[in-house]
């Protein structure tokens, strides 16, 4: 085919309408041109940025933590004094290590139901055709337009026993579940939910029919090639819904903080153990910023375990088409 | 318990459900081994066994063991929990420890325990009669019925630097005057003035709170517009606590601008637009308009400013050897207009605002629960037992005359300070809390600190705020 | 091979009996929609129980009036009155006041108070999504290369989104605190942004402090859309960009002829999740600067809220719902486009 | 059992009809070849047995028992992908052994049919690599080994051989042979590799558009084809066809002429008629000995020469306007006859030729319907001689 | 230009070598194939030439310059790949034309360009369809059609017609052919038809384990293989080998003996060698007239019958105590031969029959190295006569 001469093909000659180009794509052009190396210089340069911004913060948190609460004004970079102290004085004022665990838990179980749940909801919307589709995604939807304030009362209501259950001819009162993890996990797993069922939806329908024909064929059921092809092929979404939703539990402070009298031995998150060290007016803010420190290092844990998964392209090799 | 069912479209009407609250309780000593829970704070939880040890030593029966969940310290957060806690008739916890700055919304829902009803009437003639006034009239309900004991009550005052002062030329017999002597804003401002050029190295010289916060409105503008004679609502010997919408809004009246007019010349010096005449200005720093307590004890803890508006937490800490110690000086809030001078009774002079804790009880909770409760209520009143609460957690007695004892005076470092308290707490003037205060406060917060920052002129200010105020009064 | 008889394997499997078994078989017997229906059940029956029931609630107390005297939480049945003060500005002086009056008419159906909430956030959402969708796309960009240490890099990058909001808010308000923070000066002593603008108490002027919250929530936020669109990043399979390499693509059309429009629904799920989050601010906002200083429309929810006006609650949760439906409907078309059928 | 059947089976995409009206018997133990050109519907057709589509109109049958909406893992088949489709998450070993560990086999067993099944295929060794660590082949093996580790009903195998060279293509043939028998099962293979189809199937079944051409075994496919379609299809290169009409004398094309009495072969002067012939039933001249029925000789110029090896491909043009289209050679062209001779022959490019066909290998079709008329036309002088029978099959 | 030249390259995985020292000179308009076993380093090495992978060691050049570490995007090549890898999110049209895109071309010549290449590939009017939406075969043209839309130096095509049906994969030989004269680019070409190789390309390169066995013409490699590896790679069904020895008379095997002179072949008594023999130039007793230089006769039982349809391949066992193992059969075995006879041929199973060799088209190889010794072993009474030379091409 195509005889004529096709003057921009060939080696070298690919200076095709670099004046069409905007300044972006002409950047990423140069870049390109100088080989490597601008683009790797480019690449420390973001990484490094990325890095100081994020990190900083953490830096000033530290310096909170070790400068003691009563020097404590006119910081600067570092911090004033040196109070390592501050890392065991925490556990002595509040049981802190309680607080996590029961954050932890809360996490993992509502990481657990969520994950599980919006699995099942996320192959359906992802890979499945049926009538209602789209009505109930933009119900789902719908239920994250509200502010958690909107679902408090009723749901207190309910978890605290305040709720008649009409079963058929009996009526009984809704169980007390007050101080149990019972009215955490619940709401956050309702409430947590839509956004774990849009994030699968759209992993899980990108998944090619051919891998969920195969795993069929070979003998599972529709759900069994969820569970065995599916979601293992589907890791990084899954694993990003799994983190933020532990995240947002390991954090959330309006249910968590409602739902039990805020003793560790109440389930209590870890938000509250943090607010137990502020007094009435004094603000110990190097116990804070301890707490905190330590507070987030089982989610770095996490985030370290989960990105094993979350960087795991793995449909290489799968299909021939 | 049916107290929120409006979405059943049901019953939402007036209030005539009200549960009862006024049972009296048998003041009968319980017999079996019983746990009462206390919604305390962190404070309280840290030095449990201290409490325990107390109130045993006071007469509460060994059988009964006093159980402290500590809440969250950031108020509003507490006030919050409890309304879920008593709006759905929760039993636990028996006792809370309630501010005293929003104690009433609860009594007006009828939420907290009726005490004139239930308790002894020694007791409740104990506590009124020798109580601080000013602490019980914010645990009285409108029918004049008592609903919590004040646990203590809080008064600020002005600290200073006593080594700084000297430099400017004044000496302890000064300091010994103003303990107990209010000097008016005028003086204060002038002294201050002094100090700072005395001490060219010290950065501020006077530090309060000014944020748009319930400290501006309940506290700090609440204290230096009553010091020029203001009021929020008229007489506040008459219309502190109601009736809401039935009462007058003052809020515009000269004194209440003079003390915005002091305050912005403190901040801003003599030539600001709206100064006021015979303060000495530009001796706060701007930054008082975010700051709330702690960040404005920062500095001064710290050693760059020589006058602090706080709390008396702030008295123990800048008073502890390591930080000023014996230089440590406190004295009343600064007056803009005595007493006499004053339009309203209450106002005027050094007042300094109510802050302090009530105990409350709680009216779902088990009739033994409550009989054990009324153990520790009698406990935690008896005089020794606030005393040595003010020794073991800086609680300050509820009742004026036992600080003047001795054993009080031998508290570390505020036991110096207890003839100033003293006088704070004979001038302390309450916040006028209603059950629309939580929406007045936020709106005067900020309409103060609007003013202050010089936003808005403060006759703008305050009669925008008046229309505002006297709307929610009218929504009622 | 195997010659071995396995009954394993064949069509007389099906005639195995069990429990279990026969559940898989009648699962298995569905139809699509049946099919379908059946695995949402659970999600649908926790989200029905724990999500519609109580907003249905929700909704009734939004028709009663408030009640802050007696036992009972909500006043008369006052049908949508509510509704009508709000949007009359009726109810202003409920709520946090406003931000910038000038705005107050320049949306057609809200006046007052609500409007500048509405303006707050509206501002707010614009910025900070944008700019935690660019930066995050950047991140994700980043972390998608094989370099030594990334795996530090990742979490490091991520760290900020697990950092409590209380915790935040704490960092940032000691961050512009005077006295405290470096970041703020006074006026002898103006600090690097004071030079910049930044006035000397900015957590207490709206303006700054909704520059400084927009900065607070793109620090913490950007993790999250970092995060998704990383993972949407990882599942593009690699082969692709060997065709389109080879096909004569630099890396700019590679990506965006390539990346992008594959990445692209994962980025929509992110933004308009981002954009619904966005819209709800409220804890940054109130653990910096308070809501009287930055009013956003969920502050409005929890003002209320917090003042026992459950009714005003419960109206503005509804009206905001509605806003932010209306915002994110614009996702919702892209979104539509972008997969083919929503 | 392991007998199939579609009855009436159709698949509609929204405006492609994939498969048509399809009927197919497939008996218990059989070997068929799905054949026919990229796009007829083979895939398909596989697809609905398999249970992976659902057919828009039809049943389909296995074992005598209606399956057409039983799950796949219920109807006792196995099925190699023609996109291969490894779990790329599972390595190769992992990969084979899938469907045996879904039905709880006990290691050993699982152990010992994985390592038959990689032997067959030539996997040893390599029982631990992921799938994107393998050549094309490879992984087309290791889905191979996937589907023969169990002992299913049927098994569906799609263009299983396509990547894999010639000498392991014959390896696997013979091993698929050998499975097949052994385990007596069912087998329904698309292939587009003529020689697997010849070789390894029972019956071959033509599809073309999504309907089935021809069924049959495949010597018949390819000396007695059923249509134009089937003629044209089967057998590589393709053959040739030559336009023409029916006269008095027997056929009459442009270059080409064979003499018979129409009443012979069924039709009537003035039909239309499409004449058929082989390239290896184009002689020289020289080699016109070896024919018992020669027709009339053949005016040519060789045009290209493909050597394949063990035969050379002459494209011959008939008249002297003829231009150089290979591409177009089977169409029905007239002008053209593609033959292929032994490769020591000393033909040339350019070169002058006659050539004669074997009157016994000819076939006639209707022009318009395409259906075949006539397979082989003896000379009216002589009798029958043949070894294939002509016969109406017009299936 | 488009000549490509590899010079030592080798490439490692982990723990494999998937190309081995390559060396390999392709020149400016040459049409290569390049085949080999299944997993033999040919995609390995097409993708070191793209700049796809980059080689463990060694260079690699395009017209005449380096481009070891260039990206491919600056090579002038186009490559259909293995694995298709068509852009599921983009429709027939935008995967095509994308890399015309890429170079923004206007939309006409786009359009134009297009509409060639999917006439080309016969996808009229499928223009519109997403990827998902296709058959195997059809996405497999979508591929070819991305790459011959341009006009690179170099194509790459990595087995691009596997997924074809025998019809189009003719037609698409001839575009490919036509393609390559038209825009005389150098074509490097992956494929396991044997046809392929043998009629398109110019010369042959067969791998084995990531080593360069010969690269020549096809016949040249068909008919002159340079080792044992070759021999038996190159034509299908393949080559006979028989193991022997050389004697003072010849060569010496179980069942087959042929006369010689060591001397003239250069091998010397004693000797371990294999005699090679294609199927087509094993002949029965009938066909015998047909060949100058017969060995002596073979004695010899049919074993089983392969129709071909256009050929039929007979498996012959040469003693007694042979066994029926079709896979076995070219590996050496001296007691199978396999013979291909016309179709027509009375033979049956089971039969006994007499066979003899044609001397000309006997290969002889040493056993040890693989190394091929000499082609074509003529009588030492008569002079050779055979068409082609012998020669030593151990390149
Ligand atoms: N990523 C990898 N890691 C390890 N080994 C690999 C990898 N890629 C390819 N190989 C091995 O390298 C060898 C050459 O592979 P290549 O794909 O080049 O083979 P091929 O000749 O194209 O085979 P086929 O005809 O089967 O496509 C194979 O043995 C393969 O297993
Ligand atoms: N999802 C689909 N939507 C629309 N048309 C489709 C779809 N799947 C397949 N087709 C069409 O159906 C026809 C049959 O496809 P099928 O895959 O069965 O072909 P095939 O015979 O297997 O071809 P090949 O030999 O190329 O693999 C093709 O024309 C194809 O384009
Ligand atoms: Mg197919
Ligand atoms: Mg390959």
């Amino acid at each position: 085919m195509a005889t004529e001469n096709e003057q921009q093909s060939g080696i070298g000659k690919q200076g095709d309408a670099d004046i069409k180009r905007g300044p972006l794509e002409r950047w990423v052009g140069a870049a390109i041109k100088n080989p490597k190396r601008a683009y790797r210089a480019m690449f420390y340069v973001a990484t490094v940025f990325f890095l100081v911004t994020t990190l900083f913060p953490f830096y000033w948190l530290l310096v909170l933590a070790l400068t003691p609460n009563n020097l404590i004004s006119d910081m600067g970079l570092l911090p004033k004094g040196f109070n390592p102290e501050v890392f065991i004085t925490m556990f002595e004022r509040v049981p802190f290590h309680l607080y996590m665990f029961n954050s932890f838990v809360l996490g993992l179980s509502t990481t657990i139901i969520v994950l599980l749940l919006a699995s099942l909801a996320g192959y359906v919307f992802g890979r499945l055709r049926f009538p209602g589709r789209s009505a109930l995604m933009l119900g789902i939807l719908a239920i994250s337009y509200f502010p958690p304030a909107a679902f408090f009362l009723p749901l207190f209501e309910l978890f605290t026993g305040g709720t008649d259950i009409v079963l058929g001819p009996v009526t009984v009162s809704s169980p007390d579940l007050f101080n149990t993890p019972a009215p955490m996990v619940l709401p956050f797993s309702a409430l947590f939910m839509p956004l774990s069922i849009f994030i699968l939806t759209t992993f899980y329908g990108q998944i090619p029919d051919g891998l969920e024909d195969a795993a069929r064929v070979e003998g599972t059921t529709r759900l069994g090639a969820l569970f065995r092809v599916i979601i293992p092929l589907s890791a990084p979404g899954v694993a990003t819904a799994g983190v933020l939703t532990f995240i947002s539990v390991y954090n959330e402070f309006f249910f968590s903080f409602l739902m039990n009298n805020g003793e560790a031995s109440s389930w209590a998150p870890i938000v509250a153990g943090i607010l137990k060290y502020q007094g009435q007016f004094d603000t110990p803010y190097n116990l804070m910023a301890a707490a905190s420190i330590v507070g987030v290092l089982p989610v770095a844990i996490l985030v370290i375990v989960a990105q094993e998964r979350i960087v795991s392209g793995l449909t290489a090799g799968a299909l021939k088409e | 318990i049916s107290s929120s069912d409006g979405g059943d479209g049901g019953d939402g009407g007036g209030g005539s459900d009200d549960t009862e609250t006024g049972t009296p309780i048998s003041t009968e000593e319980v017999t079996e081994d019983i746990t009462i829970q206390l919604a305390g704070d962190s404070r309280m939880s840290d030095n449990i066994e201290g409490i325990r040890e107390i109130l045993y030593d006071n007469g509460l029966p060994e059988n009964i063991t006093l159980e402290i969940i500590a809440g969250s310290q950031v108020t509003n957060n507490r006030q919050n929990q409890y309304q879920q806690w008593l709006g759905s008739g929760r039993e636990e916890p028996t006792l809370l420890m309630m501010d005293s700055g929003w104690t009433i919304p609860f009594i007006a829902r009828n939420q907290i325990q009726n005490l004139s009803q239930a308790l002894p009437e020694d007791m409740i003639s104990t506590v009124k009669d020798e109580y601080f006034q000013a602490s019980v009239g914010t645990a009285t309900g409108d029918n004049g019925d008592l609903y919590g004991i004040p646990l203590f009550p809080d008064f600020p005052t002005m600290q200073y630097r006593k080594d700084l002062l000297r430099n400017a030329g004044y000496d302890d017999s000064d300091f010994e005057t103003w303990a107990t002597e209010s000097m008016s804003w005028e003086e204060f401002s002038k002294i201050t003035k002094e100090a700072m050029e005395a001490n060219s190295d010290i950065q501020y010289g006077f530090t309060f709170q000014a944020s748009a916060y319930e400290g501006l409105s309940c506290c700090d503008f609440n204290e230096f517009m009553t010091s020029y004679g203001g009021a929020y609502f008229g007489n506040p010997e008459e219309n502190l606590f109601g009736p809401i919408g039935d009462r007058p809004i003052t809020v515009d009246e000269e004194p209440v601008l003079e003390s915005i007019r002091m305050v912005r010349t403190l901040i801003n010096g003599e030539d600001d637009e709206h100064s006021l005449d015979g303060i000495t200005g530009n001796i706060a720093p701007e930054a008082v308009l975010q700051w709330t307590e702690e960040p404005s004890r920062k500095p001064f803890t710290g050693g760059d400013a020589i006058m602090h508006r706080n709390w008396p937490y702030s008295i123990t800490i800048n008073g502890a050897e390591d930080v000023f110690g014996e230089d440590l000086g406190v004295m009343p809030i600064p007056y803009g207009v005595t007493e006499d001078e004053a339009q309203y009774p209450m106002t005027g002079g050094p007042v300094a605002a109510l802050g302090g804790w009530h105990l409350a009880m709680n009216p779902n909770a088990p009739d033994r629960k409550k009989q054990a409760a009324v153990q520790v209520l009698r406990a935690f009143m008896q005089p020794e037992a606030a005393l040595a609460n003010f020794g073991l957690q800086g609680w300050i007695p509820p009742r004026p005359e036992l600080l003047d004892s001795e054993e009080a005076q031998e508290v570390d470092v505020i036991g110096r300070y207890l003839p100033q308290l003293k006088v704070a707490g004979e001038n302390a003037i309450p916040r006028p809390v209603t059950v629309v205060w939580p929406q007045q406060s936020s709106q005067i917060s900020t309409a103060v600190n609007a003013a202050y920052a010089g936003e808005k002129s403060p006759e703008q200010a305050m009669s925008d705020l008046k229309s505002t105020l006297e709307q929610i009064e009218q929504s009622q | 091979m195997a010659t071995e008889q396995d009954s394993g394997d064949t069509l007389r499997d099906s005639s195995r009996s069990g429990p279990y078994v026969s559940a898989v078989r009648w699962m298995e017997s569905l139809s699509e929609t049946q099919f379908a229906y059946f695995l949402l059940s659970p999600a649908l029956l926790i989200l029905l129980v724990i999500a519609l029931y109580p907003l249905i609630q929700t909704f009734g107390y939004s028709l009663y009036a408030d009640q802050l005297t007696g036992s009972s939480r909500l006043g008369q049945f006052v049908g949508l009155e509510n509704y009508v003060a709000l949007f009359t500005g009726a109810r202003d002086f409920a709520l946090p006041s406003a931000f910038l009056p000038g705005f107050s008419s320049s949306f057609p159906f809200v006046t007052g108070i609500y409007s500048s909430a509405l303006m707050v956030t509206l501002l707010f959402t614009a910025v900070s999504v944008l700019f935690e969708t660019l930066l995050g796309f950047v991140q994700a960009l980043v972390l998608d290369q094989d370099f030594r240490g990334r795996r530090w890099v990742r979490v490091a990058i991520i760290i900020p989104w697990a950092v409590p909001i209380v915790i935040q808010g704490m960092i940032w308000y000691l961050m512009f605190q005077p006295n405290i923070g470096f970041l703020v000066g006074s006026q002898g002593d103006p600090a690097f942004l004071n030079y910049l603008g930044l006035s000397y108490t900015p957590l207490r002027n709206t303006a700054d402090s909704l520059f400084l919250i927009i900065v607070g929530d793109v620090w913490k936020t950007t993790a999250f859309m970092a995060l998704l669109i990383l993972a949407g990043l990882q599942s593009i399979d690699r082969s692709l960009y060997d065709v389109a390499r080879v096909s004569g693509a630099s890396n700019w059309q590679q990506f965006k002829m390539i990346t992008f429009p594959l990445i692209l629904p994962t980025v929509l799920v992110a933004m308009l999740f981002r954009t619904i989050g966005a819209m709800r601010v409220y804890g940054i906002i109130e653990t910096m600067a308070g809501c009287t200083t930055v009013p956003s429309l969920s502050c409005l929810v929890v003002t209320t809220f917090n003042n026992s006006m459950y009714a005003t609650s419960a109206t503005v949760a509804f009206v905001t719902a509605g806003l932010i439906g209306i915002v994110v409907s614009v996702y919702i078309f892209k979104f539509a486009d972008a997969e083919g059928g929503f | 059992m392991g007998d199939v059947t579609l009855e009436h089976v159709t698949k509609r995409y929204e405006d492609v009809t994939a498969v048509d009206d399809m009927n197919l018997a497939i008996n218990d133990g059989e070997f068929i070849c799905l054949v026919g050109p990229s796009g007829c519907g083979k895939s398909t057709t596989m697809e609905m047995i398999a249970g992976l589509t659902m057919p828009t109109e039809g049943e389909v049958f296995i074992g005598g028992r209606e399956v057409t909406n039983l799950p796949p893992k219920d109807r006792g088949i196995a099925m190699v992908f023609q996109n291969i489709a490894l779990f790329p998450h599972m390595d190769v070993y992992d990969n084979i052994s899938f469907g045996l560990r879904l039905r709880k086999y006990d290691k050993e067993e699982i152990d010992r049919r994985v390592e038959r099944a990689s032997d067959i295929v030539q996997l040893e060794g390599m029982l631990d690599r992921m799938p994107d660590e393998m050549s094309g082949g490879q992984r087309q093996r290791v889905a191979i080994a996937r589907a023969i580790v169990r002992n299913p009903e049927v098994f569906l195998m799609d263009e299983p051989l396509a990547n894999l060279d010639a000498k392991l293509r014959v390896h696997m043939r013979t091993e698929l042979q050998r499975l097949h028998k052994e385990l007596d099962t069912t087998i329904i293979y698309v292939t587009h590799d003529q020689a697997e189809a010849m070789t390894m199937s029972d019956r071959i079944a033509v599809i073309d558009s999504g309907q089935l051409q021809q069924i049959d075994p495949p010597l018949v496919c390819y000396n007695e084809p059923a249509n134009l379609f089937v003629a044209g299809f089967i057998g590589s290169p393709s053959m040739n066809f030559v336009d023409g009409e029916v006269t008095e004398a027997g056929f009459h094309g442009k270059n080409v002429e064979v003499d018979f009495d129409p009443a012979d072969v069924g039709v009537s002067p003035g039909d239309d008629v499409t004449l058929g012939v082989r390239p290896e039933d184009v002689y020289t001249e020289d080699e016109q000995a070896g024919i018992a029925h020669p027709t009339k000789r053949i005016e040519a110029t060789t045009d290209v020469l493909e050597p394949m090896g063990d035969e050379i491909f002459v494209y011959l043009l008939l008249s002297e306007d003829a231009t150089t289209s290979m591409d177009d050679a089977s169409e029905g062209m007239s002008d053209q006859l593609l033959m292929s001779v032994d490769p020591d022959s000393s033909i040339t490019e350019d070169q002058d030729v006659s050539v004669v066909l074997d009157r016994a290998k000819l076939h006639l079709f209707d022009t318009e319907t395409g259906e075949a008329i006539q397979h082989g036309i003896a000379t009216t002088t002589t009798t029958s001689t043949d070894s294939s029978t002509p016969a109406e099959s017009d299936d």
